[in-house]
């Protein structure tokens, strides 16, 4: 029987190593895995490069990750924002590597990782200092930069519902980063709400495949996020 | 001179979009514009972080954490709305789906070129967020913004001196001043003065030259 | 207020141009838009870039279109199947051109169109004679084609149920093509079974947002597809 | 000599599928393999036309018109299946998420080449579908072939003489002869032998040399 629900964090977050590259969901507090990423501040893995849409708030999550020493690089479309202090701190202090992408080419490059393809070409950030030292090429008259795949060891993605096959679904706009992470990890685990019995979810509306994800743990987020 | 307020601004904007558009609103000002669009004229609002069919804020009781716009602020979902994943948002964008999106800006040049992410090339950790993607991909791009910066310096300009968001995208702006047309190979046409206030005060407080149709 | 829902025929076919690329969705009889394709028959636009998986079994629907002469050429993966009977007359007389695509290349030249990405690169026929005259690259010491965004005026879709809005819903495997064609075409057609009222599909499960539909036609496909 | 009759070559696959495996089975020998995997053994099976977890045909009364697989025969869905796209399925399948796929052939190479949809350079409208894509995508490509053509010509070569479908892919050839294995840089090495068969048979029966371990 398949069956990729684990029992406890420790189980989920076996084997991550030391130089992955982790991709964390959600936008902003909205599909985060917050549980997870305490998980992973309790394993220990280190030198990680980290993919997320924001660089972490206040001193907890990922900003207590970075504040740890355990975070090399990260990749991200806004790292500046209300509350980003220890990132601030650790790039003024040069303690941390920044490549900052389009939110759009960073879903995408994440999703051509998932899809196979290696690179693509992409309008955005034409004519500006993000496509500097990037391959441009024309098609049908317009300018386009070669973007490349995005492909990580982990994603840690937060989701509403799942099974032992690790089919997902993700409540509104929980779903943001979540699918597309999942697809380019070689390793996605999944805090889901909800564990559902195989076959409750309807197929036509399972949102992320079991295909994609290795390991489900159940978290209760509270009643809040019931 | 008098000119519009922030909302009165918003309200402006608004009175332009017509029923049926797909529309993507930035943070700030052009935030407040749903506002303004009456419920029955169906303008669908697109937020990059994948929803169609925003509605407006929720009553303090009625929030649901799960859902947020770009700005990750409470909203609601109008009967008909849908939620996607990243990828397919972008597709939206960058795809030449969405008909407008309408963002705040530092600068806006008479080429059409828009700066709103970086206020220098020596920022080095700017937030770019969905702005190039938007710039690039939508099929309109209008700018909502102050005239000129708090200490009188200019934002309409003849080029941006910030890095920018993305060449020759603007299409319109509208300021606390009026209403500008981006003309291609003209510049900045002028299509409304806000009550109370003049061509010359505009083009007083503009950094490239004003045409009038 | 929107309204895409269509009363009838003629009003979904208005306007489609001779020239036009037309995309059809369905995998053999499965989600394919057969009383659309019967409507542009009747519509009688001609000279048209046909873009399917199969090239039309017996003499109805899409071979009757070919049949009649109105299909310039057809793109498509798998062109000879059982019954392909007008098909391969017409190309063995020289009247319609053929262009073979892999089905995942098809499928993802599309998407990239619907997503604005103009081009990529995939492994797939790389070494084959259907890599013949494609640009080809080495990422991280693999090889892979350049395969361009393919683009279409017209799509014909076939979903379960859509509404007002134009958002769709498919039934198991009616999915397919639909979705990714919806994406590509400037003017996208929906025949559906149901009409459903604005809000009555659970906005986690619209698989097509209306963003990509313009059309939406009801049509009873009778019992045995209820 | 004996050998595999179709039913066993299918049944010789399925013996080597390991639980929890995603896999995508072509047209013809391979379809039929599924019929081998006991049902508790879970093997999810993908099918090109967006379909995770097929189970086997239904019941003639039970046909489900909406459910076909990627040979257009009527399937059921297993609990835990799923529903998705084309570019979906084929991420999936290029995407290399797929761990094994079993395909018919005309022809496979000791070097892993294999030639399953043209017969020759003149066939000009060849169906390709979406055996390209599997050959390049798939984590082990498997091939369940007669181990000759009905006419005694070579199946099993030294180089292809037919169209490739995906250079260098073969890992595992199933025959009615028995099995072998494509080692890079050896060629083929004799896995197993059909029961009656003897490595010599199979050996006059191929035309590359077969090595054994």
């Amino acid at each position: 029987m398949i069956n990729k629900i684990v029992q406890s964090m420790a189980d989920a977050m076996a084997g991550i190593k030391d130089g992955s590259t982790v991709l964390i969901g959600g936008f902003g507090a909205v599909g985060q895995p917050d549980q997870l990423i305490e998980g992973l501040i309790e394993q220990g893995a280190t030198d990680l490069t980290c993919v997320a849409n924001n660089a972490g708030t206040g001193r907890v999550g990922l900003a207590r990750l970075m504040e740890l020493g355990r975070v090399r690089k990260i990749i991200c479309s806004f790292p500046r924002s209300a509350g980003s202090v220890v990132f601030e701190e650790l790039y003024r202090q040069g303690k941390l590597e920044l490549e900052i992408v389009p939110q759009g080419t960073m879903a995408e490059r994440m999703r051509a990782a998932g899809a196979g393809v290696p690179a693509f070409f992409t309008a955005t950030s034409v004519g500006t200092i993000l496509a500097n030292g990037k391959e441009q090429r024309d098609f049908n008259g317009r300018t386009y930069v070669m973007e490349h795949a995005l492909k990580a060891d982990v994603a840690l993605v937060e989701a509403w519902e799942g099974d032992r096959w690790g089919n997902l679904t993700y409540r509104s706009s929980g779903r943001n980063f979540n699918p597309v992470m999942a697809m380019a990890a070689d390793m996605t685990i999944a805090q889901v709400s909800h564990i559902r019995e195989l076959g409750e979810i309807v197929p036509e509306n399972v949102h992320t495949p079991g295909i994609f994800v290795k390991r489900v743990l159940h978290i209760d987020r509270g009643p809040a996020w019931a | 001179m008098t000119g519009f307020d922030r909302k009165q601004m918003a309200a402006r904007v608004a009175e332009d979009i017509p029923e049926g558009w797909f529309v993507n609103l930035g943070i700030g000002i052009p935030t407040m514009i749903a506002n303004y669009v009456p419920l029955e004229r169906e303008v669908i609002l697109h937020s990059e972080n994948g929803i169609l069919g925003m509605g407006p804020a929720p009553a303090p009781d009625k929030v649901d954490p799960w859902l947020v716009n770009a700005g990750k602020q409470a909203v609601t979902l109008r009967p008909g709305g849908s939620y996607f994943h990243h990828a397919d948002s972008f597709a939206m964008i960058r795809g030449g789906h969405i008909d407008l999106c309408v963002l705040g800006a530092f600068e806006v040049a008479a080429n059409g070129d828009i700066a709103n992410w970086a206020t220098s090339e020596n920022d080095s950790a700017p937030a770019v967020g969905g702005a190039m993607d938007l710039g690039a991909g939508a099929k309109r791009l209008w700018v909502v913004m102050e005239h000129t910066t708090k200490d009188g310096g200019h934002k309409i300009v003849e080029r941006c001196s910030y890095p920018l968001t993305t060449p020759g995208a603007v299409s319109r702006v509208y300021t606390n001043l009026g209403v500008l047309d981006v003309v291609q190979g003209k510049g900045f046409v002028v299509r409304d003065l806000a009550p109370g206030v003049t061509l010359e005060q505009m083009q007083a407080a503009s950094g490239a030259p004003l045409h009038t149709n």
